[in-house]
Formats: C-alpha cells, structure tokens, sequence
C-alpha cells in the first residue's frame, strides 16, 4: 500500500498548478472577500443596480444631513376666516397673500412668512373656508379642520430618514420573526410545520393592507399607545405583525431544501445537536432569499404607510408627520377644499382655480425615485446572488 | 418531398445533388455491412471549436475537435467529465446553450451541408486582454435564422437521446402527445395522406374483424390475433387501424356477442366529417409549407447563400396558412377537428412503443412521464429519437442514470435497432466498458481536444495515447481484481487556462519537454488509428 | 483474507425500515415503502464488506441505519459486541427462526422468552437504545462517506471548517490542536494545506470527496460507511479515491462497509459481499467464493449485465426482464420471481430463507434447498465452468 | 379521480383558515374598549348618513357604584344585548356563529331581535357589503383580465428576448409599479385623463353634475344611479333598489341605457388599470424568471432536438409549464391586488366594498363594517386561492395524478 501512498499524494503537488486556477495564482485574498467580489462584480454590470445604489447613498446623505441638523418645519402662523379679502395678486375673492420676511406687506390683509421661504407668490387653497386663495409655493396645507401650512422642502428632508428608519425597522423585526418560525418549521417538520404554516396560511389570506389597518385601528384604542413614541412603535408592531409570516413561508421552503442536503447528515454523523444544525448549517445556506424579499420590501413599506395615510387613517401621532408616503397621501387626499379629488379636479378645470401640484408632486416623487432604486438593487442583487439568472 | 423515397448513398464529394431522406424515406432496407471504407461519410466534423464565456474567463471547451461518422456505424465518444463530450454533441446540433456557449469556429458536414454555415457573421466576440473576459456582440436576427435552418435538420437528419431521460422528457405532456409531437412534425403529411385514403366502411373491414375476434376467442396466441389485426388493417387500407382493433380486442372481454359492432363503434373515428376533411387538407397544405422551407434551408446551407425571394414567398405562405387555420379555432372545435389526427398519430406511437419491446405500449403512451421508470422512459426518449429513422443518432450517456440490469436491456434495444434501420450512432459517455459493447469506432477526448481514434478491438487491445492507456488501465477490472488500480495523477485541467503544448502533460508519465511547448499533430499509426502525441512519429492525419 | 477469527466490529440483525405513503383524503397512512426488510448484517474489524444492490434496493438505508442516521422500525444494531453476546444473540434468533410467527407476533413459548431476552440485551448494548449522550460519544466512531460529494459540504463553510467541524463538536483538544489536525488529515488524503482556505465549490469531485474523507476521518473511526463514494467520479480519479480508501485502511485498521452498484468496484475494494434486492439480502459470501461462484440468480444476471471493457470477448448474457418492482407492493413469495430466470412454481408463495449453502456463502434462493447444505452448487453455476472472463453464467437456465 | 381527492382537501384546509381569520378578527374586537364597541355598535353620531341614532350609554360617574361596576341601565342593557358580559369562549362562539350566518358587525345574541348593525342607517353589515360587493366584483374582473393579457405574454417575450428592448421595457413596468403606490398613480392619472379628456374618465360621477357620454347624448341622468351625496348610493338608505344585479354594467343595461353601461365601462378602465398595475408588476418578473427557468430545462432542449420550431417550443413546450408557476404566483399575491380596492376605489368615487370600508374608518370607527369588509376580502383571497389551486392541478399532470 506505500507506493499507492506515494502514488496517491504526488500526483496532488503536481494538480496544484490545475486546481488553481491562474486567476487566483499568489497570495490569494480571503475567500469570502473573493465571493464579495464576485457577487460585486455582477452587480457593477448590471447598470440599473448601479443607478439604484446611487440613488440610495443620496438619500442616506439626505437622512444623516437631516439627521444631522435640525431643520426647522415649524407650523406658519395660522389663517384666520376673517382674514378672507380681496388681494391684488389673484382676483378671486377670499384669498390672501404672503409676502417673505422684512419686506414691505402688499396689502393689508398679506401676512408675513417667516424667513427661509421663497419670496414669489404661488396660488393655493386657503382651506379655512374653502374658497381659492394664494399661498408661497413649497407649503404644503394639512387637512380642511386643521388649516397649517408646512414648509414641503423640510418634511421632504426630514421625510428620508423617516422613511428609511421606519421601513428598515419593520422588515429587519419581520425577517428577523420569519426567520425564526421558518426555520423551526421547515426543520422539526410534523405537526409542529403543520401547525405554524396553517397560521402563516390564515395571516397570509387577509389583504395586508386592511390587516395593517385594523391591527393599528384597534391597538390605537389602548392607553399604552398614547406617547407619542409608543405612536411610532404601534406603527411598526402593526406591520410586524402582518409581515412576518411571508418571510416564514420563504424561510421554511428553503429550509426544506437544505435539511435534505447531504452535508447536514453528515453534521449529524458526527454528533451535531438541533441547534448546532440550525444555526451553522441550515439558516446560513437559506437566508439569500431573505435577503432578496427584505430589500424588496424595504421599498414597499413607505408606500403602505402613504396609503394608510390617505385613506385618511391616522396612522401618526400628529395629523403631519414628514414622512413621504404620508405628506404625498395627505396633500392629495386633502389638499384640496373639494369633497372629493374629482369635484376640485372638475372645478378648478376651467381655470377657476389651480391644483396645487406641487403639494403631491415632490414628496410623491420622493417616494417614487426611494422605492424604484431599491427596487433596482434588489433585482441586482436577486440576480448577482442566483448563478441561474446571471448573464 | 415525396418523390425522395430512398435515401442515396452519397458521397460528399458532389452533396449538391443529394436531397435528405424526407419524412418519406422508408427504413433503409439493406443491412449496413459495418464500418468499412465503403460506407459514405454522414457527419463529418473539422477543425471544431466552442468557447463559454463566463465571468472566470473565456473556457476553451472544444478546441478543434475533428472526427467522421459513417452510415449505419457507431462512433464512440469516451473522455472524463469536463473534456467537452456533451458539448461536441451539442454544438453538432446546435443546442448549445447561448449565452455562455457559442461555436467559434470549424466545419459540421452532414451529407455534404455544412450546418455551422453563417456562424461567424452571427456574433463579433472581443476578448479583453488582460482581465480575460470576452464581449459578445450577437446579431439576433441571424441567430434567429440559423435556429430556424437548423430545425430543418434536427430530428429527421440528426436526432438526440439524452442522459436523464426523467429530466428530457416534458412533464406536463403525455408520452403519446411527445412521440406523434414529432411523428406529426416529420411524417404529418404521409399520415394525413393515410387517414385521407382510408376505406373504414369498406365492405371486406367486417369479416376482417369478426376473423380478428374468432382468432382472439380461440385464444390462438398474441401473434395469430395480430396477424388477423394486421389483415384488419390492411382491409382499412390503415395499418395504425390493425394496431388499434387488435388492442381494443385484446383489452374487451370476448363473451360478448356484438363484440363486432363494438369494435367497429370503437373504430368510428376514421369516418371523417366534412369539416374534418377539410381541417386535415389545411393542415397537409401547412405541413407541405414547411417542408419546402426546409428544403430551402437546407438548399441555403448547401449552397452557403440565402434565397430571399423563397424565403419571403413561403414564409409569406405559411402566415396565411396559420391565419387560416384560426378558422378552425373560432369555432372552438379545434380538438374535435384534430381528433383523427391525434388517434391516428396515437395508434401510430403504440406501433411504434411495441418495437422497443414495451410490454403494455397502450397504457405507457397514455401515462405521463413521472409514471414511468427511468428505464421505460428511455426507451420512449428513443422511440421519439427513431420517430422518422434519422440519419444519425446522437446518444449522450444514454444509459449512465441507468441500473446495470437496465442498462443490459437499453444497449441491446439499442444494438438490434441499429441493424435494423442502418442509423449511425454517435455514442457519448464516460464509461469504457460500456463503449467496448457497442462501438465500431472510438474517438478519446481530453480536455477538449480528440486525442486517439481508432477502431474498438484496435483501441482496447493496444492503446497508443498515455491517457487512453491510463484510462484503460485504471478501470476496475472484473477480471483480474487483486491487480492494484493504478490511476492517472491530477484531474482534468481547468479549461481556461488550459495547460500549454500537449493538455495532458502534466499529468502524462512520458512528458518530455516538446511536451509543454508544442500541441501534438494527429499522426497516422496503423489502418484507422490516428494519435495526437509527441511519442509517435507516424505521417500526421489529413483533415 | 477472509479469516472467521476476527470479531465482529458491528452486527445487525433483522433491520426493517418502513417508510410510510400517504395518500387519500385526509393524507392518512395507506402503506408502506419496505425500503430494507430484515437485514442481517455483520462487520468485521478492519475488514470491508461490499452492500451491492440496484438504486432502490435500499442498501443506503441500511447504511444510515447502521450510524442511526434514522431510527428503523425494527431490529437492532450492535457495535462492538463481545463473542458471548454474539453466540447468545445467533442462537436467540435461532429458536427464534424456530419458533412459528415471525419476530413480534405469538409464537412458541421459548420463542417468546428468547424474544424477551432479546429485548433485554438489545436494552444494553442495542445502538438504538442509547442515550443521546451516550451516542453521541460514538459518532466519532462511525463515520459516513457520502455518495455525491457536490451536496456533502455545506456551500458556505470553509475547507478548514468542514473538516474540523466534528473536532469542535466533540471538543477535542485546543483550537491549536485541532488546526493541527486538520492540517495533517488533509495531508493523509492527498491535499495540501493551502487548501484549507477555499469554499468546497472551487474544487474537482475527486477532491472534495478527499475533502469528505478527512472530515470522516476527523475523529479517528473505526467503522466508516462508504455510500457509493466514487459513482459521481471519474474513473481515473476514481481509482486514486479507491487508493486512499485502501491505503487508510490498511494504516489506521478501519472497517468499512462499502455501498455500491458497481460489482467491479466493490470487487475491488470488499473482503465480503452481500447482494441486496429489494430490501433483502439474497447472497452474502466471501468477495473470491461470490466472483467466481455466484449462486443467487439476481447474482448471476447482475454479474452478466456488467459491461466488459474488451471488445473481443463477447458473452452472451442473461438479460433480466422488466422493472425492479416497487418496494411499496413487493411481490409475493421470492421478490425476485417476477425477473427470475430460473423462476419454479414455489418462489410466486413462499419466500425463501437466507441459508448458508457453502462455507461462509449465504443464497436466498429455492433452486438450492438447506438439505443439500454445503454441498449445494446449483444448477445454474454447476452448468458453467467458473472460470475466469465468463462469470459461470454461459447461457442462463431457459425460463420454465 | 386523484385530482377530486385533491380537491376536496384542499376545500377541507379551507376551514381552519377561515375560522382562523374569525378568530382573529374576533381577538381584535375583543381588545377594543367596551365603550367604543357600544358606540360603534349602537351609538355612532351619524356622519352624513340619515337615520343613525345616537344614545348616550357613557357611564358617567353618577352610574358607577363603590365596586367600580357601572349601573347605568341603558349601559348594562346594551352591554347584555351584545353579550359583552358573557365569558370569552361564550362570545368567541357567537361570533363565529354568526360570521359564518353572514351577520358580521354587533349581533345581539340575547334579546331576540337581531341588529347586526353597521352604522348605514341601521343595515345590517352582509346588506350593505352584498348591495356594494358586485360593483367591486366587476372591477376586480375587469382588472384580473388586464393582468393576464398583459403579464403573461409580456413575461414570455422578456424571457425569450432577455437583455433586448423588450426585457427593458418590462422591467421598466414592473418596477414602476412596484415604486408608484396606488394612490399616486391613480391621481396623476385622474389629473391627467380628467384635465385633457374631460370627467368621463373620472371614474363614478358623485355629484350628478359632471360631463358623460351618457349626458352627452341624453341631457339627463337616471335618478337610480345617481349618488345625491358622495358618499354612498342613496339606494342604500331608500329601500327601493333601483339595481336588480348590482353589476353597474348590467343595471345600466336593464334600464335600457345602453350609452349608460357603455359609460359605466370607459369609467372603469383607469380604476381596473390603476389596480392591475401592482400586480402585473409582481406577476412580470415572475413570469420571466420561470420562463428563463425553464427555458434551461432538459426538456426544452430535448423538444428542440426534435425539430419542434423555435415558437411553438417556447408557447407550448417551455410556456405550458411555465404557466404554473404563474399561477401559483397569482394566488399568492392575490391578497394585495385585493388589497389595491379600498384606495383605487375611493380616488375614483367607485361605490365598492372597498370605499365602504374606507368610509366607515371615519372616526368614530364602524367596526362592524370595517371586520365584516375585511372578512368578505378574506373569503375572496381564500376562494380565489382555491381555484387557483385546482387550476393548478389540471395543468400539471404530476399533482393531478399524485
């Protein structure tokens, strides 16, 4: 059997060269790093991912400025009903004007904006009574009972950190509970998989939205969730409490998969417990999905909170809040003195009055340009991440 | 088409003149004599090349592969994993999978027509110096029109058994929908022709299957009643007629006095309607469309020029053709107007399930692929193969996901077939022995490249190339067991950055320095045996 | 070679593993896949004994049953019994044979005592009855080789931390130590350090299944479970797996039990050869005795079917018929009847007992019925020279 | 045979899920103070709805007595005619009793007279969601069929054309829709279509007052279908049911408006469009990767060795099984497009389940609507799932046969 030895262990010195490959010839770097690269350099090539990952570090710069220093999104002072007269600017009654600070008034019944506005005149609604009126642009009017102007580019920046924190909170606490109940689920199998699918089932079968709502809805009533930390909290609990179940779903399904690998039964040939299966084999071979949907969600949840906000739920501890989702939500759904969108949107057709755009276009844009990049990094990643899809 | 009824012996000296064998062509009649000199040349490959261009690099998977193929021969294919079996196979025909994978370079001649014709204007490939990597410029369109010439070819010239024959078979679709998929596709218009020209009310049908039944009744054994079939069917003027009344016999329980008229109510089914005539006339109109774009493919690659008035003439034919068709599926009738179609392709698939020896055909052309074993499943990937006898037969590890027992039963199936419809067979796979039970002629690879080819007996008994040896030598042998296993050292280069000179150095015992520098010619050693090595010295090999 | 003084290292007897279907309304129980039924099986001290067997004649259950890998539903498995225990456990199951009623169901009075007593040793020393700590403990003795060496290291995990995986879990010395050995198993298998430090997927199959010997290496065996550990190789690579396997044996006294389908291999590898269908051992005898002299016709056909690597010698074989059956609904009586060659009225009603018809060559098979004891040479090897090239199957019985 | 067995359990698991769903909603109502649910169940101030009645049960300090119990009567009745003051299982069997017999919301389980109210007017929650489900039905179907004929094929040719024009041009859909919340999208196309095309196109008319085809060529608009107040049908309070079906469609046609229901349709096209957005947008990406999937698969390669030309491979070989994926997909993400209704249908004043539920989260909350929405969009995903489910198992043969 000696000379089999020796016959055996040459020919490795000499496959050295073969088995490794030139690229990789010298000090080679630490493996993982090599495996950074590669999922790296497959992103690089895919343009969109890149473009969304600009985007992103943008934003991120936008939340750590916001962050960073206080901007002040203080309320304006308020109108007044008996402030409704005429005004040179637009000559339609019941308007008033804003003229910025230490410049002369116009008129009598103009009010003066505090500094840091925008000097020039835009029309807007004066909610107060309903009618038509004038207001600097870049303010963005609440609800029709609450008539307060907000400074639009404050919220819109202090919107991104809202935005970023809320929604990574609420996926990194889902994935996190998902992770958990998958893996027991996928891995003990039996009744125990049987019991927790059928409730991931059930949670699973209610519109997440009008799920959303009603959690939030009903805990709003408790006494704990009055504070307005607790408001935020609430929030988060509420999505938790809807989201988790679809990373189970996942988590279990790749659990499945890997439990039946070979190399767990090994792990278990050489006396590995439950826990030490799990934690070193099993959840480390099954989470890239995870990753993937968590990323994707990322986008989606800001866009849930703008719909929670316009259907007029109050989801948040003041009526305004600057959060994307729900400053585009509020301006559209209330932006307007109209009963509904459509009568304003009849009504100011034929020039009687302006739509103010503006109130719903930036914050929605902001939102827009958010989700749609993470959305690009997701894909990219899905993509660098699964050998099959690569180009 | 049909004129072509005898597929000519060629040569490819002028393969101007000679056509394929159509969907028309009966089995070859005469018994290819074995691999002699004689026998023309149905595939011949040169010089063939096939890069992958992935994120490691460019991988040099075939690189100049060249071997002939002759009618009614079986060439063997035999080299490790990785040395590009599959690939060569693949490209042959090819379905290799774009991107990574493209032929680069070379010639396939099948009977003359070089397949590979328009390569090299179907994608501008750059390759980056220093980082490796390449960038492919692809011209879809022209890759769109090379497929499309290709399917001219695929099936009836060269046709595919696979390695998994669970995997290469469509899950959602019956066995039988599969087979008379390519039954219809290759013979449609010869079937349509024959359930047109049917007589089922004929007068001499009846006593045929009364005949049928009495035999049946007298339990005079399977073959008497399938003789009394085969009458059944001839007096129908539709063999797949015979097939059918001998099973619906067999499967009925014989007491029953109106036995006949069950039968005949059974059989029904080719007393066509009206709307049914005229649904299989469309569809033989569209079928012989096809066909001739096929022809005018293959004339193209013949010809190395494209004919774009035909083209469009036909192409323009065959859209007016398939509107026309929606006729039929307005109406929402489509599946009944098929249905003689569909029975008569079904019975036809059963004729055929029955020659690979399949006990029950009826039932396994019924059941799905997930029903059958691995073995059954293969036999059926080979009828499907032999669906209209194809000139070549590629058979990529046909029995590797096999059991040994089974693996017995496919390679005689697939032995007996051989003789009986002269096809020749490119057989690929990894195991030597099995190669040694079947092959006429042996092609050895490595790492892309043919390094021996000689004749089976000449192969095994003294083996030139150091790898051929080596690999002969380190198959466990039933023979004489206690002998040790010797093996060859390393494993198989990675293929970008292949080894330079002779690939197998450095893994060779009688590596000599000319060794690393030059890549051997392919000398001539003996009648039929040609090596690429530097140890042998013999006048090197035309192309 | 094959010496009855060596002990026996591990022993089995009567294994069962039933697995069960589900189907119907409500997915209730409705049968059962007899993937091994009633095994008997033994191990000797660094010896190999061959498992052959076509893919679903369960012979890799047997192999995981024999680690514990699964629980069976019946049987025992002893590892390291002493010669009392062993004598006393052979006779059991003796009057056990005796006794009417297979094991579990009536049966005479000594049966039923014998069956008594049988659960008491199987208490003690049974590898089923352990305590998980207990067996834990043991893991480090039997080891698994895997047949696919793509799915048996974990994706994720460095060369370096698979093979040490079984040290840290059985806290086997100091970090240092262990990385010391780690480095030196991966010198016994062939590669070399540098290695340590890439993932599995950047390395051929012969060497990632070098990889998944050391690490079944790790913890020093003395029994180790090779499941087909060279059929996803090449055959040059592996011949030099083959190489390993034997010169670690030889270095280190390992037994093996070695899985496989290809008789040529386990020729090769094995002392002993025990040949599964269906869930049943139907041959067993000494590798020489089984090559040269195969009784079982199953035997016989496998060693037919195998495809020689010599053109000139064309043998004419015996070609079996059909399918394997499913092992949820085994045929009646012999399993093998419905192939069989040779097949007689008696096989399609009762299955035949495993008996020693030669010195150490157990057949399950009518055509050689226990009078003849020893004697036996059955009409199917007695019409064929058992010479060498043709395996003493010239021209099978012709069916009756 | 086997595909019935599979069927019927699937019907069978059906069962816990939805008792599941009571169940929680049920856990919910039961966290919710007793004072709301007696206001929301009885003593809701009437919004703009006519005939709500208000009595004021608060237990005020007069009514509470040393042990801290209140002894209001009116409170203590009213608690008893919901069976507030029974134990939990007691109430948690009513409840699903009775949302299994349709009466969500409050039912009063003790005094015979059953109110199972909403706060429209004193209807009971089924009446109202059954007056309001068609509507919402119709779109759903109208959106369903713009989701297949545009995702589906779309999918393929991305799949089949990867990295060309076309794949672009589906990614750029699909993650659009996943970026544009239904509300955005919905109002900039309202703006849009409203501002250049006129208020045709702005979904239901509320107010009676704006431009139609119908007004166009009539002068006049029914007063069956007009909606007085923006809020909900005025059929709903006046017990005439001007709509014998519900479908708006067809009620227009059964009053012989045929420009009425043809006006119903073009109303319904930005709402189905705007609906059918999101999901196309999940459905898109799917489609594709499954179709490169498969497109990889032996079998493929095997159809195309054959000879099969290059398209029917891809519609019949790789896009049959291809297709069940999509499906599945479908199933699964069904709970999200139902999830679209409650905004599309309020941006476009549509008078579905969906505004209802929105209508009835105006403080104060009417719970009883608001869980017995949620509970009809529950039964929707579930049944839908289950047709899913069967349609799955007669394509693929592997789960009909078992």
């Amino acid at each position: 059997m000696a000379e089999g030895a020796a016959e055996v262990s040459l020919p490795e010195s000499e496959t050295k060269a073969e088995a490794v490959p030139a690229t990789r010839r010298g000090r080679r770097p630490n493996p993982r790093i090599a495996q950074m690269k590669r999922t790296w350099y497959f992103l690089r090539r895919n343009t969109l991912a890149m473009v969304g990952i600009v985007i992103l570090v943008i934003f991120i710069g936008i939340a750590i400025y916001a962050l960073t220093q206080p901007i002040p999104w203080t309320q304006l002072q308020q109108l007044r009903a008996s402030d409704g007269v005429t005004c040179a600017s637009l000559n339609v009654t019941g308007c008033v004007c804003t003229y910025p600070a230490g410049s002369v008034a116009p008129g009598p019944t103009c009010y003066q904006t505090p500094s840091g506005y925008p000097s020039d005149v835009a029309p807007t609604i004066d909610v107060s009574h309903g009618t038509l009126g004038s207001l600097p642009l870049g303010s963005i009017t609440v609800a029709p009972t609450n008539p307060t102007f907000y400074d639009i580019y404050a919220g819109l920046l202090r919107g991104s950190d809202w935005s970023l924190g809320v929604s990574v909170a609420i996926v990194g606490t889902g994935a996190l509970i998902g992770l958990l109940v998958g893996a027991i689920s996928g891995f003990f199998g039996g009744w125990v998989d049987e019991a927790l699918m059928r409730i991931v089932d059930i949670f699973l079968s209610i519109p997440q939205i009008l799920f959303v709502i009603i959690v939030i809805a009903v805990l709003v009533t408790l006494p704990i969730f009055q504070p307005f930390g607790m408001r935020v909290a609430l929030l988060i609990v509420g999505f938790v409490i809807v989201w988790w179940p679809f990373y189970a779903r996942i988590v279990r399904g790749q659990v499945l998969v890997v439990r039946e690998q070979k190399y767990v039964e090994a792990a278990k040939a050489s006396g590995a417990g439950g826990g030490r299966l799990v934690l070193r084999h099993i959840i480390p071979n099954s989470v890239y999905p995870i990753f993937v949907q968590m990323s994707l969600d990322v986008g989606t949840i800001p866009l849930l909170l703008g719909t929670l906000v316009y259907l007029g739920f109050p989801v948040f501890p003041t009526i305004y809040f600057p959060e994307w989702g729900s400053m585009a939500a509020l301006s559209v759904y209330s932006g307007v003195g109209a009963s509904t969108f459509t009568d304003a949107l009849l009504t100011c057709q034929f020039g009687a009055c302006v739509i103010p755009w503006w109130q719903f276009l930036f914050p929605g844009l902001m939102l827009f340009l958010y989700a749609i990049s993470v959305n690009f990094l997701a894909d990219g990643l899905r993509d660098a991440l699964d050998p099959r899809l690569r180009r | 088409m049909e004129a072509v009824s005898q597929p000519v012996l060629e040569t490819p000296v002028l393969p101007a003149e000679v056509p394929l064998p159509s969907a028309a062509a009966a089995p070859v009649v005469e018994e290819p004599t074995g691999p002699t000199e004689r026998n023309p040349v149905v595939l011949d490959v040169r010089d063939l090349k096939t890069y992958f261009f992935t994120y490691d690099g460019v991988v040099l998977a075939l690189d100049g592969v060249s071997f002939k193929v002759r009618r009614g021969e079986t060439l063997g294919l035999v080299g490790e994993t990785g040395c590009g079996k599959s690939v060569t196979a693949f490209s042959v025909t090819r379905l290799i999978p774009d991107p990574p994978g493209r032929v680069i370079s070379g010639k396939v001649l099948f009977r003359g027509i070089d397949l590979l014709w328009g390569l090299d204007a179907e994608a501008r490939i750059r390759i980056d110096p220093k980082t490796g990597r390449a960038k492919v410029r692809r011209s879809f369109r022209r890759i769109k029109a090379g497929l499309e010439r290709m399917s001219a070819v695929r099936g009836r010239g060269i046709s595919m058994i696979f390695q998994e024959p669970t995997q290469a078979m469509n899950p959602v679709f019956s066995v039988s929908d599969q087979i008379s998929e390519a039954l219809i596709l290759h013979q449609g218009t010869h079937i349509v022709d024959d359930i047109l020209a049917a007589t089922p009310g004929a007068p001499e049908v009846r006593p045929a299957l009364e005949a049928l039944v009495e035999v049946t009744r007298a339990a005079g054994g399977p073959d008497a009643s399938r003789q009394a079939a085969a009458k059944v069917g001839e007096a129908a003027h539709l063999s797949s007629f015979g097939t059918q009344s001998f099973y619906l016999v067999r499967d009925s329980e014989l007491g029953s006095e109106d036995m006949v008229r069950r039968l005949e109510k059974g059989l029904h089914r080719v007393r066509l309607s009206r709307l049914e005539k005229r649904y299989l006339r469309h569809r033989r109109r569209r079928m012989v469309v096809e066909e001739e774009l096929h022809d005018l493919y293959l004339a193209e690659m013949r010809e190395g020029r494209v004919d774009r008035h035909q083209r469009r003439v036909l192409r323009a034919r065959r859209t007016r053709l398939r509107l026309a068709g929606f006729y039929y599926g307005v109406w929402g009738i489509r599946g009944r107007v098929q249905r003689p179609l569909r029975d008569e392709a079904f019975w036809r698939t059963v004729g055929r399930l029955e020659e690979v020896s399949i006990a029950n055909p009826v039932q396994v052309a019924r059941g799905y692929p997930h029903e059958l074993s691995g073995g059954m499943l293969q036999r059926v990937m080979i009828t499907m193969a032999l669906a209209v006898e194809p000139t070549i037969l590629i058979a990529d590890e046909p029995t590797t996901a096999l059991d040994v027992t089974i693996q017995a039963q496919i390679l005689e199936l697939m032995r007996g077939l051989k003789t009986r419809i002269g096809t020749a067979i490119l057989l690929i796979t990894h195991d030597l022995a099995v190669i040694a039970e079947v092959a006429d002629r042996v092609c050895v690879m490595y790492a892309g490249q043919i390094v021996e080819t000689a004749p089976a007996r000449d192969l095994y008994q003294h083996p030139l190339h150091p790898y051929t040896q080596g690999l002969l030598a380190s198959i466990p042998n039933l023979e004489r067991p206690d002998k040790k296993l010797s093996s060859i050292p390393g494993s198989v280069p990675d293929l970008i950055h292949p080894p330079e000179g002779c690939r197998f150095h450095p893994r060779c015992p009688y590596a000599m320095p000319v060794c690393k520098e030059v890549r051997p010619p392919t000398t001539v050693e003996g009648s039929e045996h040609t090596v690429a090595c530097h140890l042998y010295k013999g006048p090197v090999a035309m192309e | 070679m094959i010496n009855d003084s060596t002990p026996a290292l591990i022993s089995c007897y009567n294994l069962r593993k039933y697995f069960p279907i589900r189907g119907g309304l409500f997915a209730t129980k409705i049968g059962d896949v007899r993937a091994v039924d009633g095994v008997t099986l033994d191990v000797r001290e660094s010896e190999t004994l061959g498992l052959v067997g076509e893919s679903g004649c369960g012979k890799t259950t047997v192999g995981r049953l024999m680690l514990r890998l699964i629980e069976p539903t019946s049987g025992h498995t002893y590892y390291h019994p002493s010669p009392e225990i062993l004598a006393r456990l052979e006779s059991l199951y003796a009057t056990l044979k005796q006794g009417v009623g297979a094991e579990g169901n009536g049966g005479t009075p000594e049966a039923q005592a014998a069956l008594k007593e049988l659960d008491e040793i199987a208490d003690q020393y049974s590898l089923y009855r352990l305590k998980h700590s207990k067996m834990k403990e043991l893991r480090g003795k039997l080891q698994i080789v895997f047949q696919d060496p793509f799915s048996s290291l974990s994706p994720r995990m460095l060369v370096r931390d698979i093979i040490g995986e079984p040290l840290t879990i059985h806290h086997a010395g100091s970090r240092s130590e262990r990385a010391q050995r780690v480095a030196e198993l991966v010198q016994e298998v062939g590669l070399n350090p540098e290695h340590l430090w890439r993932f599995p997927h950047e390395f051929s199959g012969g060497q990632r299944q070098r990889i998944g010997i050391a690490r079944a290496l790790a913890l020093r065996p003395e029994f180790i479970v090779l499941d087909e550990p060279t059929s996803a190789l090449d055959v040059s690579v592996q011949a030099q797996i083959l190489n390993i396997l034997k010169k670690l044996q030889a270095e280190q006294r390992l037994a093996y039990m070695f899985i496989s389908h290809h008789l040529s291999v386990v020729r090769a590898m094995s002392h002993h050869v025990a040949v599964m269908y269906l869930g049943e051992i139907v041959e067993r005898a000494g590798t020489e005795d089984l090559f040269s002299r195969p009784l079982h016709p199953y035997t016989q056909a496998l060693l037919s079917a195998i495809p020689v690597p010599d053109p000139t010698l064309k043998r004419e074989r015996i070609v079996l018929k059909g399918d394997v059956p499913s092992p949820a609904a085994p045929p009646p009586g012999c399993r093998f009847h419905t192939r069989c060659p040779a097949v007689m009225p008696v096989c399609s009603h009762t299955a035949p007992p495993l008996i020693e018809v030669r010195k150490e060559h157990w057949v399950a098979c009518h055509l050689y019925p226990p009078t003849e004891g020893a004697a036996a040479a059955g009409p199917l090897t007695s019409r064929a020279p058992a010479g060498e090239g043709d395996l003493g199957v010239a021209g099978a019985p012709p069916a009756p | 045979m086997r595909m019935w067995i599979y069927i019927v359990r699937r019907l069978i698991l059906v069962v816990p899920i939805i008792v599941g769903v009571m169940t929680i909603t049920f856990a919910l109502v039961s966290a919710l103070p007793i004072q709301d649910r007696l206001i929301s169940s009885f003593g809701a101030p009437p919004k703009n709805a006519p005939g709500g009645y208000s009595p004021t049960v608060k237990c005020t300090l007069l009514h509470i007595n040393e042990s801290g119990n209140c002894t209001n009567p009116l409170y203590q009745r009213d608690v008893h005619k919901l069976g507030l003051d029974d134990p939990v299982y007691v109430q948690w069997g009513y409840y699903i009793s009775n949302a299994i017999t349709f009466q969500w919301g409050y039912v009063d389980n003790h005094s015979g007279a059953s109110s199972s109210d909403s706060l429209i007017q004193g209807q009971s929650v089924a009446t109202v969601l059954s007056w309001l489900l068609p509507y919402t039905l119709e779109l759903a179907i109208f959106s369903l069929i713009i989701i297949l004929i545009v995702s589906i094929p779309l999918g393929n040719l991305a799949a089949v054309y990867r990295n060309r024009p076309i794949d672009q041009a589906s990614r750029v859909i699909s993650f659009s829709g996943y970026a544009l919340p239904g509300f955005l999208l919905g109002t900039f196309l309202l703006m849009a279509f409203v501002l250049a095309l006129g208020p045709t196109f702005g979904g239901a008319d509320p107010t009676c007052k704006g431009q139609s085809f119908y007004q166009f060529f009539y002068g006049s608009w029914p007063s069956q279908l007009c909606f007085p107040d923006g809020t909900y049908p005025s059929w709903l309070g006046s017990g005439v049911v001007a709509s014998p079906t519900g479908f708006p469609t067809i009620d227009a046609a059964l009053h012989g408006q045929g420009w009425l229901s043809l006006d119903t349709i073009i109303r319904m096209v930005l709402p189905a469009l705007v609906i059918a957005y999101g999901t196309i947008a999940g459905l898109l990406r799917f489609v594709r990767n499954s179709m490169l999937e498969v497109m990889n698969l032996d079998f493929v390669r095997t159809a195309r060795s054959k000879g099969v030309p290059e398209s029917v491979v891809i519609s019949k070989h790789a896009g049959r099984n291809s297709l069940n994926v999509t499906i599945t997909v479908l199933g699964l993400t069904f709970a999200f497009f139902i999830g679209g209704f409650p905004v599309v249908e309020t941006i476009f004043n549509l008078n579905g389940v969906g505004r209802m539920f929105v209508y009835a989260l105006l403080a104060p909350y009417d719970f009883g609507l608001i869980f017995g929405s949620t509970i009809l969009f529950t039964f929707l995903v579930v049944f839908a799932n289950i047709i899913v489910d069967v349609l799955y198992a007669y394509l693929d043969p592997r789960v009909r046969l078992g």
